[in-house]
């Protein structure tokens, strides 16, 4: 596969890439001498027994297609006896693979029948495609580390808001009938000891109650005619003296009146304070 | 010290004031992100002033606050940026809705005289949720022993329920035997269709 | 609805990226910061557009990630920006990022093929570092004897790497080409129906 050949092998040496196909050219390997303070480093850096296979075949410029099984087995053994010297925590999967490169390496020594077909394979097969699966999703967590993120490469802006910026907060909707519903539960809760029912000129009342109480201050004289509104009509001014009346006997009101015929003003409050 | 063209300065100091996690003194920037450069006071007073000038006609400003610069929203945008922050209330309780009826066909009314009615103490809660919305105001004190405050429902309250005056409130019984007759009621439905708030 | 000017419009989407938290897509936009307006889409990807461009020459720039438009720094300013913070960016260990690598290539994907494929043993740690960060979830369960966890990355792993989609993965033409060579192998063959992500 074109795209895999031209892959660069990141453990390569800044050689011009050359591949030497066949292991006729290929050299001795000289390089496989690693002092050994680097190669106890080396040798923890290693992905699993794939990334050491890998880095044997890259470091010798073999081509991962003409996987030459007799050299890297060797190859691979004396790392796995070195890690063992070194004891260091040899994972099963070195040992299973050392076990499966004798195994390929046993079947090539066998003669091959010439009325074998080609389907039978080649038992290197299965290894160069794991081999070669790796070594993509190794170039791949090479590239994932290059592409820029967050906290190495790019930062994303702190804006502050403006001081005017206040979480909207989402009142809940009420229905009217939610209301009455209400309403009509409390009083039927209630009716053991309440008895009325209400009526619409009484709501009215109360309601101008709560309009005058709003209107009359403790500190001030409101002139009477202030509370009463002539566009209503004869029925509003009645309302009005209805809701005064009330709110005087109840005592939240007082009404003062200097002479006879003269203003008469409303204060908030009761005679007893004064 | 390295050299360092006028543009990247610009893009630098720019950067930095934006991902710094607090405002940013010019002080700070030297020692930090322009630590391995020449930059002038003058120069770098230069950039901020024109990085200010860049934004004005933005959606965020530079402003220079106590601690150094830092970019905020503008000010004129802040009621839609609010939205972005935007939490849902909870539904109203059962003693809520009531003490807001209560309220609303029996005022003035006391809080003791709510009481009195549902029978269990009403929380300041309540009260005060109903006060923050505007839906209840305290309109006097009642004079008896205790002068205990008067609460009424409010303006506020009748717009939201898109009622003239209170006397529009429908009258409790009259409403029950309508919800009794139809229960497909279009009517019902109307009122179920509370404006969604101001 | 009412209506609000290009110009307003154009400071309103620009701050409302620029104070949200997280990145933030035209739909959400419209949802929160655009919701009384008549904002029609056509009108919305031109504004951000024109956002686009008018940052490009500056320190930061608006990029679309997998979850949503957001600014961020220029790259290239990094080495000087990262000086504003006293801590190192984490560094991630090759196992990690192979891990990593694969779920994203070949997601949804169990354990047991991550380490058929690493040839060792996946440290549970990895797995919890990588769920911890909110990069990868679990999915699913293979049906296969043992129901294996089945995983796949998320939309923060792509906002975190900058992507806007898997398909924007830097070694993704690879995988493909390695995908279509091998037609025999029925597990290469997820990798094409990875799911879109939630």
């Amino acid at each position: 596969m074109s795209n895999e050949a031209s892959t660069p092998a990141p453990i390569q040496q800044p050689l011009p890439l050359a591949f030497v196909n066949g292991e006729a050219l290929i050299e001795k390997p000289e390089d496989l001498f690693i002092p050994p303070d680097a190669l106890e480093v080396i040798l923890d850096t290693f992905e699993g027994p794939l990334d050491l296979l890998l880095y044997l075949i890259r470091k010798q410029k073999f081509d991962i297609t003409t996987l030459p099984i007799a050299v890297v087995t060797k190859q691979y053994m004396e790392y796995v006896d070195a890690m063992m010297a070194l004891k260091l925590e040899l994972a099963a999967e070195y040992l299973l693979m050392a076990a499966i490169l004798a195994e390929i390496k046993s079947r090539l020594l066998l003669p091959k029948r010439s009325d074998e077909s080609d389907d039978e394979g080649d038992p290197r097969a299965e290894l160069i495609r794991r081999l070669r699966e790796y070594e993509l999703v190794k170039n791949a967590a090479e590239d994932l580390d290059a592409q820029p993120r967050l906290e190495r490469d790019l930062f994303i802006p702190n804006v502050a808001l403006s001081e005017s910026i206040a979480p909207v907060r989402v009142d809940p909707s009420v229905s009217l009938a939610e209301i009455v519903l209400a309403f009509s539960g409390a009083m039927k809760r209630a009716a053991a000891f309440e008895h009325h029912t209400i009526e619409r000129e009484a709501l009215s009342t109360r309601e101008r109650m709560s309009y005058i109480l709003s209107i009359v201050t403790k500190d001030q004289f409101t002139p009477l005619e202030a509370l009463f509104t002539l566009e209503e009509g004869k029925s509003g001014v009645v309302v009005s003296f209805l809701a005064l009346l009330e709110l005087v006997k109840e005592q939240l009101i007082f009404c003062i009146q200097a002479g006879p015929y003269a203003r008469i003003h409303v204060k908030l409050g009761s005679h007893e304070e004064d | 010290m390295k050299k360092i063209n006028t543009a990247q300065l610009k893009q630098l100091v720019e950067a930095a004031i934006f991902v710094a996690e607090k405002p940013i003194s010019k002080q700070e920037l030297k020692d930090s992100v322009l630590g391995e450069f020449e930059v002038a006071d003058r120069t770098l007073s230069k950039i901020v002033n024109e990085l200010q000038r860049d934004y004005q006609p933005r959606g965020i400003q530079l402003v220079e606050v106590a601690s150094g610069y830092r970019f905020q929203s503008l000010d004129a945008l802040s009621p839609w940026l609010s939205k972005l922050w935007q939490e849902n209330a909870p539904k109203y309780s059962r003693a809520m809705l009531e003490t807001l009826a209560l309220i609303a066909y029996r005022q003035p009314i006391t809080r003791g005289e709510i009481e009195q009615v549902r029978g269990v103490a009403v929380s300041s809660n309540i009260m005060k949720t109903l006060t923050e919305r505007g839906w209840v105001s305290l309109v006097g004190h009642k004079e008896v022993p205790g002068r205990p405050a008067l609460y009424a429902t409010t303006k506020t309250f009748l717009d939201y329920f898109s009622l003239s005056s209170l006397s529009d409130l429908p009258s409790a019984d009259a409403f029950e035997t309508m919800t009794e007759n139809e229960q497909s009621s279009s009517s019902l439905k109307v009122l179920n269709e509370a404006p969604s708030n101001q």
